[in-house]
């Protein structure tokens, strides 16, 4: 029998054993066990050092506020910090390893900080550490720094995959102890679509740590039976492993249920946890309460522990830390740990009550008013040092001490829309108060019913409000209903080590510290000490800090006020919150119709947004991005060349209204655009800075195709939303996105119309004549397929865009390669597309950021002033229009080998190189291999009056000055007789 | 957050995107607004601490702009209308 | 008849079908798709050509309306997707534009969509853990646009708890259809 | 009391007997020559410059609650100076300047932790814009370094390069920036500026403003009026109702942002990452806990607290760049309230009434500017005139069209 501390009875499944590693150590367990009971089991009451003084610790709990028990649970990959040992589910195989020490748990080097706790008391580290300056990061932070943290990442990917949904319900219902279970019945019966959910994996609460009973049922058997009808119930749905932590507006809940946690490996395809957003029309919070310790001198010692978790052990998993245990309790439930360990054949050396009209025992010694005043044992607890009711000192040997200080409400989820808890004298504890989430009510020991019969019927009466269920209301199961004397007892007088935050070491003392130095707030306290500010969110010691400081400010406990409880109740991995949104699926990608063939091509591809776009078409023998590029364009120039640009906005702009609806939208005019052209159009911001720009083409009276940059589609498209709605919502205009139904190409180059007449159908004349430059057409391609044609150019070429249904766009794309062979058709990519549009002098995403007006892009003339358009009116403030305002321009290098980088600034020639001299910088640059050097746009103050200027394009960052020549933005074809050729 | 939609009921606010005070629908008169109008139009806030008409523009639903109106201090909504016509009964 | 091949939102010849389980994922080309938005003031002569088109009333907010040779889906107020067999329907929007006439702005949407038929016991437990519906009540004839892993989608109930179809943008039918496969595996 | 090792060692060996109160709590007097609202960051580092550069003794720090617990207390800690435009620049370079000689001249130890900062690049348009942006920093005298992605996958090898949505392709460093402890910060300041005499007075709220003619002759308070030649506001989160008060519409919408702390953890980040691509920046505080946040929630909102929508949306990016914090655990998110302005920038102005200055608009870019925010606003309540770093940050440049916006989102507060 290596499970020493193993009692008869509990909820574990004797029948299989489960074999387990902690700190390489080999023990046995059963189903039903946590880490930290199977652990107790075998006698190890030492599972982890505290975080600042590295103090030996066992568990203070049995469930998920445990300060104490935190390991590194699993290894590898998998290996993840900070786990309560207390929640975790045993499982064969587990491997648990303690944190924070060296080189072991039970020799740790960095308890030498004990010793001089005196001098790292409170806050110590704000006021030295600052001589000389520079050591700060050179010395005292790496120090501090390695002895900071508790558990360590793995640094690996997290393997594991993890899911998001949402679910629905009438009535969700939060814990399923009595009053949660009583109450999912309840509502289960009146047929609304309910959720149970409980972060244990077994349902009952305290039910399964008691030897209460329920309607003559033991109570975890009861519990067992509830949960069993709850599951055969279609409308109620059963959520074990899944806490609630957070809950948001308007009935928002969010909850994490845990997948495979108590698994060994997740099987292939499932999630390891699911984050479920719960989308409930009434939530009744069922959350119980949580006990709380005594602030002793060193009370944090492994074997000390609260009395109900002691109990829980006992209770539910058949273990005790020792098999001599002492209580120290200031209410009848010490009593009750006493009782149920003595029946289970523990040793109760004493029942120490602070209470001079304690209840005795027949079974064990009851000492009536007395106290701890100190402990002994170095690794665990050995002895506790008492003093009586008289005076007199009293030893008592035990390998465990039970602490019961009352219990707390559990109100954490009532706070997260920052209600204000409330005190309530009678229990010595803040209840649910100020005004609760939308839709929630709270029952059972959450809102201070402590009793089992209490807690079943306010569970109930809580269902039955919510629901607004009439008729008599059934009758509540039998239960102990004893009288609860809950009186405040928070620390022993006159100790000064005593923890309060027994992670983060805060002590009694520290807090007095906090009070003398004026960090009275609780606020205050909480981030001068650290208190509560730990791994377990203050649950079991928040409320001692506050009951000291008020006594020493001498106010009342309200008075102090309590810290808010915010998000999550339990700490929450971050691989759950992120789901499936991670690696490659951290955005939707969007492919162009092109995109298999251009895959066989061998394109590179770019993101371009959420797009996959190709960026060029290496071929054969080209070992440098540069060669493809500049053969694309040269050949494009030279011949024919064709590029996907379907990423392109389009937004289908109809009704009678259409014309004004665009002369609104756009700065220059449309109401007059005949029907059968495209014109160029640049939209404007309210505040006059330009939003996009593109064209418009009017393929019939009342319908125009509007194009938009792919980087800003979404956004016109809302822009043009917000002006139909909003701002004209008389208008008979409507819009749709038809971006994604057209495959769209442009045909670019002297062979283009060559290329074209090849694949357009007979009857439509698309010479020069017949469709001069920006003309559109509704067409047919191929012999019959419906198609657009527009023409319109971005590389200062002859050139078409032709569209056609995006199912088609891989075939139209292969047949334009086919047909285009006998003109050395070359498919460019965006790099190509960027070249010739900076040749081009075409304004672009660089160009258009979010700063500039149409004055400074060079089209202030188009802004008209015959009518009204969005930002026409800002655009006119002076600071928008001063004499030396930034206009766009072309650079090209004086000495033709120089680079020109996008992002260096402009000084005069000669001055000094600096912010205050700068005549501003350049947004765009490549090679032209039409010109054979590099070529750059951008912006230059009173840019229209310096062409010809040498200046120099200095850019520190990357360590390059040139001396630039300012030339105009068209580099190709000035005049545009290519465009119309 | 939930925003009751006119016209499809309850929906999360995820849906939607915030497009600020619903005194951007008033517009300046081009023809009789000073600049002063226009910078007050562009520029200046109310930003209460308690109800706000705001617009929300349900891009992930029916594309409709809606008038919300919110308590900034509870997130509280009190009313919901379609901005093309406030005050419609739907 | 002209010479070019389609491809499917996928990139295939034919369409894909996955099977996980008893649910069946199956991409659907054979659907061609206009939107018509009724002209300003004309909103309720364009419901009448519709109610013609339609053999019904056109659905009402949140609503399908599911049928032969025309189906639609409400879109938006007095806005709506209209959807037939592509086969039939290849130039949907030309057919219905000469119906509806004036009282409507009708665009083409045929291919700024891929569509997904979801179908087999439990699809509520695959839908669950893809958008924000709420299921319980999400009847057979109920339509919704909803986000799937942040792709804007329409959710069409053909059959309550058995069968939806699930239009997509088709630029991303990869990512939603890798979406939907993996709540698959994950759910079933 | 001096603060210093040896005082620290003397206490521990005398039973810490010694420790004085940090700050003392006064009374508040009938008239002080210069009062500001606020004891947050900004107003406590306003009456410090007050006091140690500008010679001001009768000053008074007035708060409706305790100090630091405004978004000083509740912000990520980020330090840093790097911005692309004139207007802005040069303030948050002498910001950064001040940082590093902050707790010299405080005797605090507000541990400035100068461990860098690095601006992922996944794109060339962003490479552009990032070089524009750091050549702006150099000739405004601050550092800024271009890395390659090797020189990143060297520093930090625990991104995500191979399996990324959006590749990186290179990042933007300062060396200067880093992090603070910020509630120190606050404290610190406090301290000092008190042992200057200044009066720090908690729980005493402004209820209105006394004017008469134009002139503002001090304040009305939960503890009655107290009058002032000067009064300097400086109350992020609530400059709009406060400067009601003074009949103001500003140009200004509060926002709630959301921040986010993990359990402590061995160290593993060297200094601050951004990932703008997908709205996540995160730094690992002395305690070990990794400290990110990402975009507002995008609503108008004082409720001090988010939804999940931005929860999810950062903690996606988050797996996206690092997919090693995977288990890493939550352990607490909050929210507080951003000024936004119309442009992203700040205001440090007059105001129509006479003796009363503003100071807001910090948008999510307060904390970094703390010391420079109240060094220029101590320079215009004591002379009169802005501080040569902010000179921009005026009311009336909405007006004339002299806007300062970084990100080119226009008047459209939610979207800087």
């Amino acid at each position: 029998m290596t499970q020493k501390n193993r009692l008869i009875g509990g909820q574990i499944d004797r029948n299989a054993t489960l074999n387990f590693t902690f700190d390489g150590k080999n023990y046995t367990g059963h189903p039903g066990d946590t880490l930290a009971s199977a652990l107790l089991a075998n006698n190890v009451r030492l599972m982890g050092r505290s975080f600042k003084y590295h103090r030996p610790r066992g568990p203070l709990t049995a469930g998920s506020e445990e300060p104490n028990a935190i390991v590194e649970l699993r290894s590898g990959a998998r290996q993840e910090p900070n786990t309560r040992a207390t929640t975790a589910e045993l499982f064969d195989g587990l491997s648990a390893k303690s944190q924070n020490r060296w080189p072991s748990l039970a020799f740790d080097a960095m308890a030498v900080n004990d010793r001089f706790s005196n001098f790292l008391t409170a806050g110590f580290y704000y006021k030295t550490f600052m001589w000389p300056a520079a050591f700060w990061e050179k010395i005292y932070e790496p120090i501090i720094r390695k002895a900071a943290g508790l558990g360590s990442l793995s640094m690996q990917t997290d393997p594991d995959e993890y899911d998001k949904g949402f679910r629905h319900c009438d009535l969700l219902i939060i814990g399923a102890g009595p009053a949660g279970l009583n109450a999912a019945l309840i509502a289960g019966r009146s047929g609304a679509e309910v959720i149970l959910a409980d972060e244990d994996f077994r349902m009952g609460g305290r039910l399964n740590a008691e030897t209460f009973s329920v309607a003559e049922l033991e109570g975890a058997d009861w519990a067992a039976q509830t949960a069993a009808e709850l599951s055969a119930m279609p409308n109620v749905r059963l959520m074990p492993r899944t806490t609630v932590i957070g809950a948001f507006d308007h009935g928002i809940y969010g909850a994490v249920e845990r997948i495979t946690d108590h698994l060994a490996a997740s099987p292939t395809g499932k999630p390891r946890q699911i984050l479920w957003r719960i989308y409930a029309k009434q939530a009744v919070l069922c959350a119980g309460a949580t006990e709380r310790p005594i602030a002793f001198e060193n009370n944090d010692r492994p074997g000390i522990m609260l009395s109900a978790s002691m109990r829980a052990y006992a209770n539910r998993w058949a273990t005790t830390p020792a098999q001599r245990v002492a209580i120290f309790t200031n209410n009848d439930d010490g009593h009750r740990t006493a009782q149920d360990l003595h029946a289970k054949g523990v040793k109760i050396a004493a029942v120490i009550d602070t209470r001079p009209d304690a209840p005795s025992s027949m079974d064990y010694e009851v000492l009536q008013g007395a106290q701890v005043a100190d402990t002994k044992g170095r690794l665990g607890l050995t002895f506790v040092e008492v003093v009586r009711a008289d005076g007199t000192n009293r030893t008592i040997e035990c390998g465990a001490l039970g602490v019961s200080g009352g219990w707390n409400p559990n109100v954490q989820l009532t706070c997260h829309q920052r209600g204000r808890p409330i005190w309530k004298e009678g229990l010595a504890a803040f209840v649910p108060g100020g005004t609760l989430p939308s839709g929630m009510s709270v029952a059972g020991a959450a809102v201070g019913t402590f009793t089992t019969h209490g807690a079943l019927k306010s569970g109930a009466d809580a269902v039955r409000k919510a629901l607004g269920l009439k008729g008599r209301a059934p009758a509540v199961p039998e239960a102990e209903d004893a009288p609860v004397n809950q009186t405040p007892f928070w620390y022993v007088t006159g100790c000064s080590r005593a923890w309060l935050d027994q992670q983060n070491d805060v002590t009694v003392k520290d807090v007095k510290l906090s009070h003398q130095e004026g960090f009275r707030s609780v606020e205050h306290l909480k981030r001068y000490t650290t208190l509560g500010m730990a791994t377990d969110q203050g649950k079991t010691s928040n409320m001692g800090g506050l009951a000291i400081m008020a006594e020493l400010a001498g106010k009342s406990i309200p008075e102090v006020g309590t810290t808010i409880f915010r998000p999550p109740y339990t700490p929450t991995a971050i691989g759950t919150l992120a789901g499936r949104m991670r690696g490659k699926e951290f955005h939707p990608t969007r492919l162009t119709p092109s995109h298999f063939w251009a895959k066989e091509r061998g394109a590179v591809f770019v993101e371009v947004g959420n797009w996959l776009r190709a960026q060029w078409f290496p071929l054969p023998g080209e070992t440098h991005w540069r060669q493809s590029v500049d053969r694309e364009v040269l050949a494009t120039r030279s011949s024919v060349g064709v590029c996907d640009c379907t990423t392109l906005g389009k937004i289908d702009v109809q009704g009678t209204d259409a014309a004004i609806f665009l002369n609104k939208v756009y700065c220059n005019g449309f109401a007059k655009l005949a029907v059968g052209k495209t014109r160029y159009g640049l939209m404007l911001r309210e505040d006059g800075i330009a939003l996009d720009d593109g064209t418009a083409a009017r393929l019939a009276e009342d319908q125009f195709v509007v194009t938009t940059t792919t980087a800003n589609a979404a956004r016109v498209y809302q822009h043009m939303e917000f002006v139909r709605q909003c701002l004209m919502p008389q208008a008979d205009v409507q819009l749709i996105s038809t971006t994604e139904a057209w495959a769209q190409y442009a045909v670019a180059g002297p062979n283009s119309r060559k290329l074209l007449q090849k694949i357009v159908d007979a009857e439509f004349d698309i010479s020069n004549e017949g469709f001069p430059f920006m003309a559109c057409a509704n067409i047919t391609v191929c012999g019959g397929l419906r198609a657009r044609l527009f023409r319109i150019s971005f590389s200062g070429e002859l050139a078409f865009e032709i569209a056609v249904p995006s199912r088609y766009g891989d075939a139209l794309m292969r047949k334009l390669m086919a047909e285009g062979e006998e003109f050395d058709v070359t498919p460019y990519g965006t790099e190509a597309l960027g070249v010739m549009r900076i040749e081009k002098g075409h304004a672009a995403g660089n160009e258009l950021n979010g700063t500039t007006t149409a004055l400074n892009l060079g089209m202030g003339r188009m802004v008209s002033k015959a009518k009204d358009s969005i930002g026409s009116k800002l655009a006119e403030r002076p600071g928008l229009n001063e004499p030396d305002a930034l206009m766009q321009i072309g650079l090209r290098p004086v000495n033709r080998d120089d680079k020109v980088t996008a992002g260096g600034h402009l000084m005069n020639a000669l001055g000094p190189v600096d912010a205050a001299h700068a005549q501003a910088y350049v947004t765009s640059a490549a090679f032209s291999p039409t010109l054979g050097c590099m070529i750059g746009l951008g912006f230059l103050k009173d840019g229209g009056n310096r062409n010809g200027e040498k200046l120099r394009l200095v850019s520190p960052v990357t360590d390059l000055t040139v001396e630039v020549e300012v030339v105009s933005a068209h580099f190709v074809d000035p005049e545009g007789e290519r465009v119309r050729a | 957050m939930i925003i009751n939609h006119p016209l499809l009921g309850p929906r999360d606010s995820a849906e939607f995107v915030y497009l600020g005070t619903s005194n951007l629908m008033d517009r300046p008169d081009p023809e009789t607004a000073t600049p002063e109008d226009w910078h007050d139009y562009a520029y200046l806030r109310d930003n209460p601490a308690g109800p706000h008409r705001e617009l929300w523009f349900h891009e992930g639903g029916d594309r409709s702009i809606l008038i919300v109106t919110r308590d900034t201090t509870t997130h509280e909504i009190s009313s919901v209308e379609l901005a093309r016509n406030p005050g419609a009964q739907v | 008849m002209h010479d070019l091949t389609a491809i499917t939102a996928l990139g295939g010849i034919a369409p894909q079908v996955d099977t996980v389980g008893e649910v069946t994922l199956s991409e659907v080309p054979d659907v061609a798709l206009a939107s018509v938005a009724a002209r300003l003031r004309k909103e309720s002569t364009c419901a009448a050509q519709l109610k013609a088109l339609l053999g019904g009333p056109p659905p009402q907010a949140g609503r399908a309306k599911l049928g032969e040779p025309y189906a639609a889906v409400w879109l938006g107020p007095d806005q709506w997707m209209l959807s037939a067999r592509f086969e039939t329907h290849q130039d949907i929007a030309a057919q219905v534009k000469t119906k509806l006439g004036d009282t409507a702005s009708v665009t083409e949407q045929t291919d700024a969509w891929c569509c997904f038929d979801l179908t087999g016991p439990n699809v509520r437990a695959v839908l669950e853990l893809l958008c924000n519906i709420d299921l319980l009540r999400f009847e057979t004839g109920h339509a919704t646009r909803t986000s799937i892993h942040h792709l804007g989608c329409l959710v069409v109930c053909l059959d309550k708890g058995q069968s939806v179809r699930i239009l997509g943008p088709r630029a991303s039918a990869g990512s939603l259809h890798h979406a939907i496969t993996t709540a698959m595996a994950s759910a079933l | 009391m001096r603060y210093s090792g040896f005082k620290v060692i003397k206490e521990a060996l005398t039973g810490h007997k010694g420790w004085l109160p940090a700050w003392r709590d006064p009374e508040p007097k009938a008239h002080y020559d210069i009062v500001i609202i606020g004891g947050g960051g900004h107003g406590l580092a306003t009456a410090h410059y007050l006091a140690s550069v500008y010679g001001q003794h009768r000053v008074a720090v007035v708060e409706k609650g305790w100090i630091g617990g405004g978004n000083v207390g509740r912000n990520t800690t980020i330090i840093r100076s790097n911005y692309l435009l004139d207007g802005n620049e040069p303030f948050y370079e002498f910001s950064l300047k001040l940082w590093e000689g902050l707790e010299q001249d405080l005797n605090y130890n507000a541990m400035v932790s100068q461990r860098g900062i690095m601006n992922l690049i996944h794109s060339d348009a962003q490479r552009d814009a990032f070089v524009r942006r750091g050549n702006a920093m150099i000739l405004n005298g601050a550092d800024a370094e271009l890395l390659s992605e090797a020189q990143i996958r060297q520093e930090y090898p625990f991104l995500n390069f191979d399996d990324a949505r959006f590749p990186i392709k290179g990042g933007l460093a300062q060396r200067r920036g880093g992090t603070v402890r910020h509630d120190a910060v606050a404290w610190g300041y406090a301290r000092a500026a008190d042992r200057r005499g200044v009066d720090i007075i908690q729980n005493c709220e402004v209820t209105g403003f006394r004017v008469e003619n134009g002139k503002c002759l001090g304040v009305e308070t939960s503890r009655g009026f107290i009058g002032a030649g000067r009064v300097g506001c400086a109350v992020a989160g609530n400059s709009s109702r406060l400067m009601e008060k003074a009949g103001m519409r500003l140009p200004i919408e509060s926002h709630v942002l959301q921040a986010f702390v993990t359990e402590g953890l061995k160290p593993v980040l060297p200094g601050v990452i951004t990932f703008g691509a997908g709205h996540f920046y995160v730094s690992q505080s002395d305690k070990g806990g990794l400290v990110f946040g990402g975009d507002i929630d995008g609503y108008n909102s004082y409720a001090q607290r988010g939804n999940l929508p931005v929860v999810e949306d950062v903690c996606e990016g988050g797996m996206a760049i690092m997919p090693m914090i995977g288990r890493a655990r939550l352990l607490r998110m909050w929210g507080g309230i951003m000024d936004m302005s119309m442009d992203g920038s700040p205001i440090i102005d007059r105001t129509h009434v006479d003796g009363l200055y503003f100071n807001g608009g910090w948008c999510y870019g307060g904390f970094k500017a703390t010391p420079a925010s109240g060094y220029a606003f101590a320079h215009l309540l004591a002379r009169d005139e802005p501080h040569e770093t902010a000179t921009a940050y005026r009311f009336d440049r909405f007006r004339t069209g002299h806007m300062i916006d970084e990100k080119g989102m226009g008047n459209q507060p939610n979207l800087h």
